[in-house]
């Protein structure tokens, strides 16, 4: 009952949240929410087998029988820290949404919870029908973030973001539903279960385009590539992004991308093998032309989040061409660096969410000799740069070092151009970090009518944390990776053949 | 000769492209003209085209449904063209005006 | 040059003339002749092919009671100035002249090609000298007894309606 | 004590400083952060010591000491370990980084007394010093790595320390990324050396290099160790990556001297000596460092001879200094291109501080043109910069000297070497002698151009006292490694200390003769003899005929304009690669992002739009029309009726 638990309290709040009579307790009470959430997710640690790569806490019940399709959650070693991840941000994002959200607060908080339900849900489901709704559903409170907190243009950009994004899984819904025809005709009744598919031998023929896997393959991962977003298709971010209202930028780039790059690895790599090995290359080639460009177009930006955002397009190519890439080193650091991505870029847009609470501008050139007006928030700024550019001992050096590893090992060519992201990663977060903060104080910083002030203990208490796992996540990374390691190790060695099975049952 | 034939010897086909000839006639008729009436005679002119073709098809396979077909299809005809007409007696007496054109009101 | 084939194109020619002129003349009250005209061919050519009860019917049903309805309500109209008679747009009445040439030439073609080429081929059948008027009596109220008098309610009910339509003050929409 | 509490002292004793005067950043006194942070750095010093006693008492074959705090990183074959090793070499350098590093912490609390933010400053000191240790004794390119990156973020931070300044904090983020394309390199090498040796601990590594000895370029480790030796050039100031550090001047002195002149930047050349069995089994790569090394010795000390401003001529120095380290690895003298590190170490950060007590006493001017006859103000600072100068310079009898001519000598005598790069070896130490007179000269000697208002005065005894410890190095330092030539003249026949005691570390080059007696002395003789004219001629030039140099100059203007703009090696950077790379990213926004890729989702947008409207446009009210669409299916119908 964990799994249903955790993926369905949010909802519940949100209930409680929607009938509560008093306005002014909404925010105290979704605070302790979502500490009662992450408390919650907490409890997995305890009995989470951490030397198989077989499901765990499985909940299994027939939801219409008909067409197979079952209420199926389990959690396995992929989505372990996925789940983590998200309740660990929730109570840090609802502090960062305290004052930056001031009208609809209600509305907004309950939003927030069904995003969370339905995102926990997207991570858990091992049901396509299931997985499919969940999917779909975390569009929807997130399409009123941005299109009712955000910014000036935020019709257009939800608008963007949701023709996007729902493009990419209608036809997603048709290869579900095809592989679920296929069952049938394997099995003789039809089904939903993940892990039928699973069994399911879909014929390839690499030279042929229109062979069935390929076909299948592509359907599902273009959705997944538009979630990502891998390049061409990540227009949609940088506008949802700056549009969105901080909390809504961070659940985006702290978790929803994470759904496209974790399906990669729950659905395509494991359905699709041969195709997905025989069309890497793609991936790879985009996902390393996605590095430079995100990093090059980042470097020019005028806006911080934009900035921000684009760097997310550089950081989330590292992750595919990890996760294409087929090996351990290659898919832990994959999976590492989504963890990453979700720490530092989530805690990059809360500072920029905190400063443009201060000033009401994003604009670097508006900037400049920050750091001598607020050096607190400086040094925690500098900390999450740092990881944002892998320095070593921060979380992003093990990620993106067992990425490049990985792809060397596989594409010696990729990973040298991979690697100048290192380098312009670094020329961006620095260029930008330099003309924020220091040099002399910009028209923003010196007004002397509204004078800026530090960090309050609110926004030190959402930094900390974050800081503390840059740290932690940099030295103790083998903490982490043990526990998805057996199921990568299992993804590796049995792509071709792979069959994952309950624990607990034969 | 195959000529003279063609002239001379008078067969289910020439009935039939007599039939088709006529009823594209009537098409042009009424995707043509713009007075209301003058498109209600094509119609008629489409069905006297179907009508030769029926009658045709059964002397030449010796059966008389064709007959039959032809009777029910003139009855239907009248019945059109007396509803056809009476709309457009009642479109004339709101409008005083019978040209198609000024009657484009399923625009979508 | 039989009796037979000159009546066929005597009528045929005359049949076409009728339609082309109903089609093409300004005025409505020559179309209406043109109809008429028509009609009467084509009634003509229902002889040829040994109906002789249906070209009766349709002597007096279309020559008759629709061609003087028709007229009637021309006359009631009595249009003070013709309108236009052809539909504006030359591309779209291209199209349309192309679209009713195309389905002429495709019919043709596609009779043509069931008879494989030969326009003539088919005699009548023998067994064609039957009583037609006759049978066509008796299969009428046997067989197809059940349509016949849905056919007379039809009448009926469009009776009614046509009344009911033409006392009425107008449509649905207002004036433009 | 046990070696694992020794390790851990030793590297957490300047991260505590470091945390202490890191959380009190906002107190002023420069005393008693200056005390912690020095006492955090003596502390690590007394551990080296203990480590390197503890390494005299083993017996050769067996020194090294492996203190492993457990894994890092584990993934599948790979594994990192936070392991670190104590050799004979890691001890050496320990030692110096913790010595020489004390040494400049106390210099700092005199120089930087008057700075608001010196408890920040020394935070960034002792981070630094955390950073070189671990570089230092990584057992694995990884950990080392970790160092590697890590004292490339506290030479940015404390670059731009003065951060309100532009220029300053541009300096700090050049050196940053220069460094950055460096560590990429040094990324790629890594994974060379993991694919081919499945390891990437540096012992195991040195162990199985010798069994892929090559020669050819793409070979595993030729190109394994050129790409080191890129990240090497990034950190260790070599062509092309070598333009970060004059600019890293911009530093407060001490932190020149410390990062930009003893430690940070011989990482490089420490890296390679680390890994000299590796580098050894590609003996192309060999040849490439020995070019690039004395290319840059040549380079970098023709832009020295023109620059004007004191710590400018210094960090030409440095570079051309570390291009000398360089040839000696490639010439495969390990041996010596430690040496040299090591007396670098001493007399070049005893240089920058002395110019740190120069400008002190100027009141923060630079502009050697602005001093001249400093010498009876700063008498002190005067004689121990002497000092400096004459190791420098290579005059016998002092550190340079030994260290200097040992690797001209190697440079013509071994296998891997040739005399070209012996001449153009001899050709950098000339011009050396030429540029450090001239500094000399118009510094301290000579008339006096030092503006009215300015007063100089001598610095205080907190700053004078590591000038004189330094000063004492700088003499002495050379008697670990007396060369055999020389060491068989002298009375008692002292030994090449150094080399025995890094006997086991470096390997022998291959291939490599008896040295020739007489040909060592020619050389040296030679080399000598061009250094001291050249010494001559500059202090006559710059002390008393100043007009001549003018008018010279005037002469020979384009050169020396060529010269004097760094051979616009910058403007190069910047006009053809900087910049459009720049506007690329600008135009790649412009027309990639939103003219192509935005464009092609609205258009898509649109021919959805399009196509309804268009539908919709069909929907015309017409009658006819409609019987038009009719006819129209009909015809389609019937064609493909008929078709089939």
């Amino acid at each position: 009952m964990i799994l249903s638990t955790l993926v369905f309290l949010p909802v519940l709040f949100a209930l409680i949240l929607a009938l509560w009579p008093q306005k002014n307790m909404i925010r105290p009470m979704a605070l302790v929410f979502s500490l009662i959430h992450f408390a919650v997710g907490l409890i997995v640690f305890q009995d989470f087998d951490t030397s198989t790569a077989q499901l765990q806490f499985v909940e299994k019940h027939m939801w219409i029988e008909k067409f197979g399709i079952q209420y199926f959650l389990a959690m396995d070693g992929i989505s372990f820290w996925l789940v983590q991840l998200t309740t660990f941000l929730a109570p840090l994002i609802i502090l960062a949404s305290w004052n930056s959200i001031s009208e609809k607060v209600r509305g907004f908080h309950i939003c927030f919870f069904i995003l969370q339900s339905a995102m926990l849900g997207s991570f858990l489901a091992f049901d396509a029908i299931l997985f499919y709704v969940f999917w779909e559903l975390s569009l929807i409170p997130m399409y009123f973030i941005v299109g009712i907190w955000g910014g000036s243009r935020r019709i257009y950009a939800t608008l963007k973001f949701f023709i996007y994004t729902m493009a990419g899984s209608v036809l997603m819904l048709v290869a579900i539903i095809y592989m679920m025809y296929l069952t049938q005709q394997a099995f003789g009744q039809m089904s939903s279960n993940l892990l039928d598919f699973y069994k399911l031998s879909i014929p390839f023929i690499g030279s042929d385009f229109f062979s069935m896997q390929t076909l299948l393959f592509f359907a599902f991962a273009l959705a997944f590539a538009i979630k990502v977003p891998l390049f061409p298709l990540h227009t949609w971010l940088p506008d949802a992004h700056v549009e969105a209202p901080t909390p809504g930028s961070v659940v985006l780039a702290g978790v929803m991308l994470k759904m496209g790059t974790f399906c990669y690895m729950r659905w395509v790599l494991p359905l699709f093998p041969e195709a997905s090995e025989y069309w890497a290359w793609i991936f790879i080639m985009l996902g390393v032309i996605g590095i430079i460009y995100g990093a090059l177009v980042a470097m020019v930006q005028p806006d911080i989040k934009k900035l921000v955002a684009y760097s997310s397009v550089s950081h989330m190519g590292y992750i595919i061409i990890g996760l294409f890439v087929m090996n351990h080193q290659g898919l832990q650091g994959g999976l590492y660096q989504m963890l990453n991505h979700g720490i530092s870029t989530g805690a990059l847009f809360i500072l920029i969410g905190m400063i443009y609470e201060r000033t009401h501008s994003r604009e670097i050139s508006q900037y400049g000799g920050l750091a001598s007006v607020l050096p607190n928030f400086t040094i925690f700024f500098f900390i999450i740069t740092l990881s944002s550019i892998a320095v070593p001992l921060t979380n992003g050096f093990v990620g993106e070092f067992l990425i490049l590893l990985g792809v060397y090992k596989a594409s010696p060519w990729a990973a040298g151009f991979a690697v100048t992201g290192v380098v312009l990663g670094a020329a961006y977060m620095l260029w930008m970090f330099k003309r924020v903060f220091y040099g002399e104080k910009g028209p923003l910083v010196a007004d002397e009518k509204h004078p800026l002030i530090d960090l309050n203990v609110r926004e030190f208490v959402i930094l900390v944390p974050f800081v503390i796992m840059v740290f932690v996540m940099g030295i103790f990374p083998n903490h982490f990776l043990k526990y998805s390691e057996a199921s990568i190790d299992y993804l590796v060695k049995n792509k071709s053949s792979y069959q994952l099975t309950i624990k607990g049952e034969q | 000769m195959v000529n003279t034939n063609v002239f001379l010897e008078i067969g289910l086909n020439h009935y039939l492209v007599l039939s088709t000839v006529l009823f594209c006639l009537g098409m042009i008729g009424v995707l043509l003209r713009k007075n209301a009436i003058v498109m209600l005679m094509s119609i008629e002119l489409m069905l006297n085209a179907v009508n030769i073709s029926f009658i045709a098809f059964g002397k030449y396979n010796s059966n008389i449904d064709g007959q039959i077909m032809v009777f029910f299809v003139m009855t239907i005809a009248a019945a059109e063209a007396a509803v056809g007409l009476a709309l457009a007696v009642s479109i004339f007496k709101r409008f005083k005006e019978v040209n198609i054109r000024f009657f484009e009101h399923l625009k979508g | 040059m039989t009796a037979d084939a000159f009546l066929f194109w005597f009528l045929a020619l005359s049949t076409v003339a009728g339609g082309v002129m109903v089609v093409s003349l300004t005025n409505p009250i020559y179309a209406a002749l043109s109809l008429a005209f028509t009609m009467v061919s084509v009634a003509a050519v229902f002889v040829t092919l040994e109906a002789f009860f249906v070209a009766g019917v349709q002597l007096i049903v279309y020559a008759g009671a629709v061609m003087v309805l028709f007229v009637m309500v021309l006359m009631l109209f009595d249009l003070k100035h013709e309108v236009e008679s052809f539909a504006r747009g030359k591309v779209t009445g291209a199209i349309k002249l192309l679209a009713a040439g195309l389905l002429a030439g495709l019919l043709i073609g596609a009779i043509l090609y069931s008879s494989s080429g030969e326009l003539g081929s088919s005699a009548p059948q023998a067994a064609a000298q039957i009583d037609s008027t006759k049978t066509l009596g008796y299969r009428l109220f046997t067989q197809h007894i059940f349509a016949f008098e849905a056919l007379g309610v039809l009448l009926l009910v469009i009776a009614v309606g046509v009344v009911a339509l033409s006392r009425s003050k107008g449509g649905t929409h207002g004036k433009h | 004590m046990s070696q694992t509490a020794l390790m851990s002292i030793l590297l957490a004793s300047p991260l505590i400083g470091f945390l202490i005067n890191g959380f009190r950043r906002k107190h002023h006194s420069a005393n008693v952060s200056g005390i912690i942070a020095s006492v955090a750095v003596f502390i690590s010093f007394v551990a080296a010591v203990l480590f390197w006693l503890e390494l005299q008492g083993m017996a050769p074959e067996s020194r090294s000491i492996l203190v492993n705090y457990g894994s890092w990183m584990n993934v599948e074959s790979l594994s990192i370990n936070f392991g670190f090793l104590v050799d004979p070499l890691s001890s050496l350098m320990i030692l110096i980084i913790t010595g020489v590093g004390f040494l400049i912490h106390v210099f700092s609390i005199g120089y930087m007394h008057h700075d608001k933010n010196v408890a920040k400053y020394f935070a960034y000191l002792n981070f630094f010093i955390f950073n070189m240790l671990i570089l230092v004794l990584g057992d694995s390119l990884v950990t080392l790595f970790v160092g590697w990156e890590g004292v490339g973020l506290a030479s940015y931070l404390l670059i731009g320390f003065w951060f309100t300044d532009k220029e300053k904090a541009s300096a700090g983020m050049k050196a940053f990324i220069t460094n950055r394309i460096g560590d990429a390199a040094f990324l790629i090498g890594m994974f060379i050396f993991f694919v081919s040796f499945g390891t990437l601990n540096i012992q195991e590594l040195n162990a199985l290099a010798p069994t892929v000895a090559e020669s050819t370029w793409l070979g595993v480790a030729t190109l394994g160790t050129l790409f080191l030796f890129i990240g090497a050039t990034g950190k260790s100031a070599q062509i092309p990556l070598y333009v970060w550090l004059p600019d890293a001047m911009a530093g407060p002195t001490p932190v020149s001297a410390l990062i930009h002149a003893a430690t940070m930047v011989t990482a490089g050349v420490y890296l390679i000596i680390r890994m000299n069995p590796v580098f050894l089994a590609a003996p192309n790569t060999m040849m490439v460092i020995a070019i690039i090394g004395v290319l840059t010795v040549v380079l970098a000390a023709s832009i020295g001879i023109t620059q004007n401003d004191i710590k400018k001529v210094l960090a030409y120095s440095t570079v051309s200094q570390l291009g000398y380290m360089f040839l000696a690895c490639g010439v495969g003298a390990f041996t010596a291109a430690f040496f040299h590190l090591m007396t670098h170490a001493f007399f070049k950060a005893l240089m920058f501080l002395g110019s740190g007590s120069v400008i002190h006493a100027m009141h923060e001017e630079q502009d050697i043109r602005k001093m001249g006859g400093l010498k009876k103000y700063l008498p002190w600072t005067h004689l121990t910069f002497m000092m400096g100068w004459l190791a420098i310079l290579g005059t016998p009898g002092f550190s340079g000297f030994f260290s200097k001519d040992e690797i001209l000598w190697m440079s013509w005598h071994s296998p891997l070497g040739h005399w070209s790069l012996w001449a153009l070896g001899a050709l950098g130490a000339t011009m050396t002698a030429f540029y450090m007179t001239r500094l000399m000269a118009l510094t301290f000697w000579g008339k006096s151009r030092v503006p009215k208002e300015i007063h100089p005065h001598e610095s205080s005894p907190i700053m004078l006292f590591p000038l004189v410890v330094l000063a004492i190095l700088s003499v002495v330092g050379g008697y670990v490694g007396i060369p055999h030539v020389i060491g068989a003249i002298l009375p008692g026949h002292p030994e090449n200390i150094l080399a025995g005691w890094l006997g086991n570390i470096v390997k022998p080059i291959p291939g490599i003769t008896e040295a020739d007696a007489a040909m060592e002395w020619t050389l040296m003789g030679v080399s000598v003899g061009l250094a001291t004219i050249s010494a001559f001629i500059a202090y006559t030039l710059y002390v008393n005929k100043q007009e001549a140099v003018q008018s010279f100059t005037n002469k020979i203007k384009p050169v020396y304009e060529l010269v004097y703009k760094k051979y616009l090696v910058d403007e190069l950077y910047f006009g053809y690669i900087i910049n459009p790379l720049v506007r690329l990213s600008e135009n790649i926004w412009a027309y990639i992002d939103v003219r192509f890729i935005d464009r092609c989702t609205y258009w898509a947008g649109d021919l959805m739009k399009g196509g309804g409207s268009f539908v919709r446009s069909l929907q015309n009210g017409n009658l006819q029309s409609y019987a038009m669409y009719i006819g129209l299916g009909l015809v389609l119908t019937l064609t493909f009726v008929m078709m089939r």
